[in-house]
């Protein structure tokens, strides 16, 4: 217990991510319970300024995954969120926040061991980061002292 | 308290300064980085920026910084327990450098915190200022101290004012018991002088109105139309509020992470729209030529009324920092002509 | 700059537009937008180098929406800031006549949005030199670095919001960072809410900027927050072959997309 | 002051062996806010939902935390609970511990604390839930079909023979589109016409259904259930109500050289026409571009001997408004013509004809009463090449995809050649035989085992006219790439199928998307194919993809299915999950600044102009407005607002952040 536990955030679409976490529960498939999942309706909706509050709330990790291009449950959500991630993360690297901590992925409602396989490699990369200090204490030093 | 006239010699200024520093205060000066002077921490005379007319800010925020923490909060499952700031814990700051109107500045800000109900903190950190400013040798087109009961040489609101007389030597007043105090402690530091004449010493600047000319002209022109001209290019910002050493509005707000909690003071402006607006939608102030008039009503007929202090000293700042070149003094020569 | 004041003061005269808006002398050196609503006014107006305000941004405040018709003298910024407007439908056609000015000081005449267009296609961009040196010297930093950087350039940050007053793109009533429940950017001026709120601007500019700079110059304590603009601008138009200001009618690089948008980022 | 109750299911053991479920409804019951907080073997169970019941009633809970199995399997269980109690449905929320927790992470103090993570993260998402009413609309039970094809037909017939009124729009004067110009179908090779021509008289005679010909829609406005449709009904210079059908005005138009549409361009017509002799509604129309006294004001021959007195040549457009509640599109597609081809001559050899004109030649009440002859001097072509993927599957021309249904007709053309011309001999050149399909297959070697057509495997490079043969240039890719040589006397293009004319702008008008080749696209490749992404619309036969008449015909009776459940009820309810924009007082009415960047984004064009005006009409501001009857609650639009001045029930900018919060900040 003494090793680092990365606190890690995902946030996921409703129809296709969040079913494929389901699965992996109904396949019994392990995976490290340092993730907590955030549901929304779709990709679309997922604010960007919900990562940076993720982070200043003290994640290390972020996941952001919803529907395969073009498997959208509304056709498109997840192409207008692409474009977002795209600009976001350019933004992101741009002013020094750290875009290895935000792991974009698309896991569908069949794929199960791929949500399974996406939630641990980010826990061990982010392990291997380890916790993201710089942007936690930026967030608190105001806070709490 | 009756002024004690001294001579300083600069080296005995820059003795002076780390003295200060090495007693534990905290000296801050006019200094210039990257091109902006503003008023920073320094250990010594070298740092500072001597020809500067005025920092783009105020010392306002030596008293009434930007940000200033009121208290920790903590919530439990049935109860917030509250955990004030220790005012006794502030440091002993010295305001060094500053013009005659960045010291006139603290009057009217010390009466927004201190009439009617007193703000401890903002008056513990007025108790532990001592305020050391220089006469101006210089003006810009934006100075007006001479409009508004000010000067180059005015000795109000400094506890010492040191004046040049030739660029090894310093004229100084030793003007209150903050300052005499310093005197004190410094004693070997400062030469015996007569009183000496300082008006061939600092800069000219043509009065161009008078406040009481202002407030009393302000008492008829409420529903004036002189509003929305004078307000036409005003973009709405706060910047000539949050660089006036005399504004002091305020927003609390708090701030939690989990169960605990911050409450904040942060710098407001009546230039800004949301600063009056209600919950319900329904604005007061809705046009920003409502909003420019609150300004100047409330510096030059508010605050005169009910604190016997008009709320502007004449620095200039406002018109300096304004994206649009709102100018101050030159609106009030056209309320004072009008 | 008599050919602008002759079309100033006709379009005056003949109550074709109620207002003009251009630039008077200011304090000192210094100039300041104007508002001319008499012909005989018209004599006050200038135009020179220093002109430099995106006074395109008047043309939301309450003198112009209440006009039936207005004038701007338009450097190749305020052509921009126009047409962007105009995209966002924020500015109709019909009211605004756009007095052209090019990058080299000369008069184009009235510019209606389609002549606006191709004037904006032929006028150079407002980026400096230096600009694009500071973009390189940040992305050529480590990301520690990066993040110092900005977390230090943004600390003198008074939240005086002059950068946003002064943009003709931040027209909302209520700005994200004026709504609260949520609080979503920290009102206070301290590193954290600094940093939180130039990014949020700087997000939504992206893909609407049109890089006139105007947030830097009005900045009080000099932050160069639009190289953030300056270098997510030059991004979207690598990256999705998008611009703003070039066009009168909707565009923006986020309210669309393609499906062959860049995915190796994503697992 | 929020009182919530939260409800920890064990599962029996699928999650309690996992996670601690004890500690948790214990940790749980000092979260702020909650008033009540208990464990359970099986909240699903009837007991259990009593449990959550009774404890509503009892604690006076202002929103339950069931913290079990993923939402999409219980959720609507334990809303029913929460309703049955008194509490609005919508203040229920589920903390998923089985499928995210129990079931994925080994026992211990970690997957503990993120069960307890996950309840706290509910419990702050509920306390900001809103109370929401299920949205009803009402529904008018009127169906407006575009498209008088077979599609078109069956939908119309299979929705009025389910009791509900039907408008039909065909833009030609009558109905049957494409199918009533083919010969034979496959793969049973019976008339066309034998078996549509019925069906075209039952639209005509059923009481339920309106029939517009002649006439196109003009707007649609409003959302699903409520639509308003104009529809502009094109002078035909008759007065259908007179008109007995007599013929004799066609008979007596003097101009009778006018291309004949319906047998493209094989035969002619005269300027007032029927397009075919079983044509649907049996009325004339007059060509007025071609008509004599339009042209030079004299004639009238047709009014002279119409003994009805049926004539109106001052008729003009007329514009009819119908409510109808939905909408199927059924407007077909169109083929490439010949022209297209540079290879193939650009259309300039007459013996070189398309699929379409090989039907008419083919057919008994075509140009040549069903005999095969070559255009140019009508001699019988005795070889005669087909050649299949004429610009289909060919991204040089554009079109990627298969137009689907001309390796079937195809080979039914080679059968019908031989059948008629039996010392001919045909050839194919085709790139595959797609012959997936019930007796397809077998129809397709019918073609090469019985009638000997001579399949090619390989493309046809040129086509060049020599001595008055047409030389088909080709490669046969299964004998080592070899050129072939065929002196033909006529050349059958299957061209490929292309998105009908006017497709694009009338997606428009009906605001539902199109792909890149102007097809309409479906709401789910798989799983809604005869929707749109516009509720209430509807997608049927080939205006989707190339189709053939069975999938055209199972598609528009899918369609009418669906309309009818539509129907079903004079009330359609919604969840009520979805997105709006904030109004407040004036002088602002909401905070949305009227950018309309979130317009694009919305995929079922739900968002929508809203002027705000004053008492005297002057426009004050324009706001977004979300079509409740149309939003789907994607929320792509919340996030693209600046202002945040739009936000989404169930998923509100409040509930994710303090969501977030609650997560973290522990």
């Amino acid at each position: 217990m003494s090793e680092f536990q990365p606190k890690i955030v995902a946030f996921v679409c409703n129809w296709c991510t969040y079913a494929g976490a389901d699965l992996t529960g109904t396949s019994r498939i392990k995976y490290s319970p340092n993730v907590r999942i955030v549901r929304f309706p779709c990709t679309g909706r997922i604010d960007y300024m919900l990562l940076t509050k993720a982070f200043a709330s003290g994640a290390d990790g972020i996941i952001v995954s919803g529907c395969h291009p073009n498997d959208c449950h509304y056709t498109s959500g997840n192409f207008y969120a692409r474009r977002r991630w795209i600009v976001f993360k350019k933004l992101c690297d741009f002013m020094g926040i750290d875009t290895r901590r935000i792991v974009f992925s698309w896991v569908s409602a069949a794929e199960g061991s791929k949500w399974a396989d996406i939630v641990n490699t980010t826990n061990e990369e982010i392990i291997k980061l380890g916790p993201y200090d710089s942007y936690h204490k930026l967030s608190t030093q105001d806070i709490l002292e | 308290m009756e002024i004690i006239n001294k001579i300083l010699d600069k080296s005995s200024l820059t003795v002076l300064v780390e003295k200060l520093n090495a007693s534990g205060k905290e000296v801050y000066a006019p200094v210039n980085k990257k091109g902006i002077t503003e008023f920073e921490k320094v250990a010594n005379l070298q740092e500072m920026d001597f020809d500067c007319i005025a920092t783009k800010q105020s010392a306002k925020s030596l008293v009434f910084p930007k940000v200033e923490k009121l208290m920790n909060f903590e919530k439990t499952f049935d109860d917030v327990i509250v955990k004030n700031v220790d005012i006794t814990a502030f440091p002993e700051v010295i305001a060094f450098g500053t013009r005659p109107c960045d010291a006139a500045g603290f009057i009217p800000l010390d009466a927004i915190f201190t009439t009617d109900n007193v703000d401890e903190i903002f008056k513990a950190r007025m108790d532990k200022l001592t305020i050391i400013s220089i006469s101006c040798k210089k003006a810009d087109d934006f100075c007006f101290c001479t409009s508004v009961n000010g000067g180059p040489g005015n000795t109000s609101g400094s506890d010492i004012l040191l004046t040049e007389m030739s660029p090894n030597e310093y004229y100084a007043e030793i003007i209150t018991e903050k300052g005499k105090s310093i005197l004190d402690a410094n004693a070997a530091l400062f030469k015996d002088s007569a009183v000496v004449d300082k008006t061939p010493l600092v800069a000219k600047i043509e009065q161009q109105f008078t406040e009481e000319v202002i407030n009393e002209k302000l008492k008829t022109l409420f529903e004036s139309d002189i509003w929305d001209t004078q307000a036409m290019r005003c973009v709405g910002c706060g910047a000539c509020a949050f660089v006036c050493p005399a504004c002091g509005c305020f927003d609390i707000q708090d701030e939690t992470k989990g169960k605990d909690g911050v409450r904040h003071r942060c710098w407001d402006s009546c230039g800004f729209k949301l600063f009056t607006l209600h919950t319900s939608g329904h604005n007061p102030r809705e046009k920003q030529a409502q909003r420019w008039r609150q300004r100047i009503y409330h510096k030059f007929s508010y605050q005169p009324e009910q604190q016997k202090q008009f709320g502007c000293v004449g620095c200039g700042r406002c018109s300096r920092a304004c994206p649009s070149d709102m100018n101050i003094a030159e609106h009030l020569t056209q309320i004072a002509k009008g | 700059m008599e050919e602008i004041k002759k079309i100033a003061r006709e379009l005056l005269a003949e109550n074709k537009v109620q207002v003009v808006l251009g630039f008077e002398k200011g304090t000192a050196n210094k100039v300041r937008p104007a508002f001319f609503t008499k012909a005989e006014d018209i004599d006050k107006l200038i135009y020179n180098e220093a002109c430099i305000h995106n006074i395109a941004l008047y043309l939301k405040k309450d003198t112009c929406q209440h006009a039936k018709g207005v004038a701007i003298t338009a450097t190749p910024n305020v052509v921009r800031s126009i047409l962007q407007l105009s995209a966002e439908n924020q500015i109709t056609e019909e009211k605004i006549h756009i007095i052209g000015i090019t990058h080299e000081g000369k008069c184009a005449g009235i510019l209606d949005f389609k002549a606006a267009e191709e004037f904006s296609k032929t006028q150079p961009k407002g980026l400096k030199p230096e600009d694009k040196a500071l973009i390189e010297k940040i992305q050529a930093m480590s990301l520690e670095e990066r993040f110092d950087y900005w977390v230090e350039a943004f600390s003198p940050c008074i939240k005086c919001y002059a950068c946003r007053a002064s943009c003709p793109m931040c027209y909302c009533g209520k700005c994200n960072v004026e709504t609260n429940n949520p609080q979503w950017i920290p009102v206070a001026s301290h590193k954290y809410g600094n940093v939180e709120w130039h990014m949020m601007r700087a997000m939504h500019l992206a893909g609407r900027c049109i890089n006139c700079g105007e947030c830097n110059r009005s900045c009080p304590v000099d932050i160069p927050l639009n190289i953030l603009s300056y270098m997510l601008s030059d991004f979207v138009l690598d990256e999705f072959d998008s611009e703003a200001g070039l066009n009168s009618v909707f565009t923006s690089a986020l309210s669309a997309y393609t499906v062959v948008d860049k995915e190796n980022f994503i697992k | 002051m929020a009182r919530i109750g939260v409800f920890i299911c064990h599962c029996g053991e699928n999650i309690s062996a996992t996670v601690d479920c004890p500690k948790v409804s214990e940790v749980a019951a000092k979260f702020p806010g909650v008033a009540y907080s208990v464990d359970y073997k099986y909240m699903c169970s009837d007991p259990g939902q009593s449990l959550v019941v009774n404890a509503i009633k009892e604690h006076k809970l202002t929103g339950i935390v069931v913290s079990a199995c993923s939402p999409r399997m219980h959720e609507p269980t334990f809303r029913r609970a929460c309703a049955e109690a008194g509490l609005n449905p919508y203040l229920c929320e589920m903390a998923n511990i089985r499928e995210h927790c129990s079931w994925v992470h080994e026992k211990g103090d970690r997957t503990d604390q993120k069960a307890i993570d996950v309840v706290r993260m509910m419990v702050e998402k509920v306390k900001r839930n809103n109370a929401l009413m299920s949205i009803k609309v009402p529904v008018t039970k009127t169906a407006l079909v575009i498209g008088g094809g077979v599609a078109g037909i069956q939908a119309a017939l299979d929705i009025a023979n389910a009791g509900h009124k039907v408008v039909m729009v065909e833009r030609e004067p009558s109905i049957g589109g494409h199918m009533s110009q083919l010969s034979e179908t496959f793969p049973t090779l019976d008339c066309s016409q034998c078996i549509l021509t019925p069906r075209m008289v039952e639209v005509a005679q059923n009481p339920n259904i309106t029939l517009y010909t002649y006439a196109e829609v003009e707007s649609v406005e409003g959302f699903v259930g409520n639509f308003n449709v104009k529809i502009r009904k094109k002078a035909k210079s008759i007065d259908e109500t007179l008109c007995n059908g007599c013929g004799m005005c066609t008979t007596k138009c003097p101009q009778k050289k006018i291309p004949n549409e319906f047998e493209l361009g094989m035969g002619n017509r005269p300027a007032i026409y029927v397009p075919f002799p079983q044509a649907v509604p049996n009325v004339p129309v007059i060509d007025r571009l071609n008509c004599t006294y339009y042209k030079n004001g004299k004639c009238k021959i047709c009014e002279k001997f119409c003994q009805p007195k049926a004539i109106r040549f001052d008729q003009e457009d007329e514009i009819i408004e119908v409510a109808v509640g939905a909408i199927s599109i059924c407007t077909g597609f169109d083929v490439k013509k010949t022209d297209f081809f540079p290879e193939y001559g650009y259309g300039k050899h007459k013996d070189i004809i398309d699929g379409l004109q090989f039907e008419r030649m083919a057919s008994a009440s075509g140009p040549t009463l069903g005999a095969i002859r070559r255009p140019s001097d009508g001699a019988e072509p005795k070889k005669i090449v087909f050649v299949a993927c004429a610009g289909s599957r060919d991204p040089a021309k554009g079109i990627e995809y298969c137009s689907k249904i001309c390796c079937m007709y195809t080979a039914k053309h080679a059968i019908l050649y031989k059948h008629k011309v039996h010392d001919g001999t045909a050839y194919i050149f085709y790139m595959d035989i797609r012959a997936a399909g019930k007796n397809y297959d077998e129809f397709t070697r019918r073609a090469i085992e019985e009638d000997n057509a001579q399949y090619i495997r390989g493309r046809v490079s040129s086509i060049y006219e020599r001595d008055g043969k047409l030389i088909v240039i080709g490669t046969d890719t299964l004998m080592n790439h070899e050129t072939v040589e065929i002196e033909a006397d006529m050349v059958v293009l299957a061209t490929a199928g292309v998105a009908n004319q006017g497709a694009e702008e009338l997606a428009q008008k009906l605001h539902v998307s199109y792909d890149q080749h102007r097809f309409f696209s479906e709401a789910h490749p798989k799983l809604k194919p005869v929707e749109t992404n516009t509720a209430g619309i509807y997608l049927a036969g080939a205006c989707q993809s190339p189709k053939d008449i069975p999938e055209s015909v199972a598609a528009a009776s899918g369609v009418a299915g669906k309309i009818s459940c539509l129907f079903s009820s004079s009330e359609l309810t919604r969840e009520p999950l979805i997105a709006f924009v904030d109004r407040i007082a004036a002088p602002d009415y909401s905070s949305c600044t009227g950018c309309f960047l979130c317009q694009p984004v919305c995929p079922y064009n739900a968002i929508e102009k809203e002027d705000i005006k004053d008492r005297a009409g002057n426009l004050i501001k324009s706001l977004a407005y979300i079509n409740p009857g149309l939003c789907q609650g994607c929320g792509t639009c919340v996030a693209i607002c600046k202002s945040k001045s739009i936000d989404i029930d169930g998923y509100t900018n409040q509930q994710m952040y303090s969501e977030v919060d609650a997560l973290l900040n522990s």
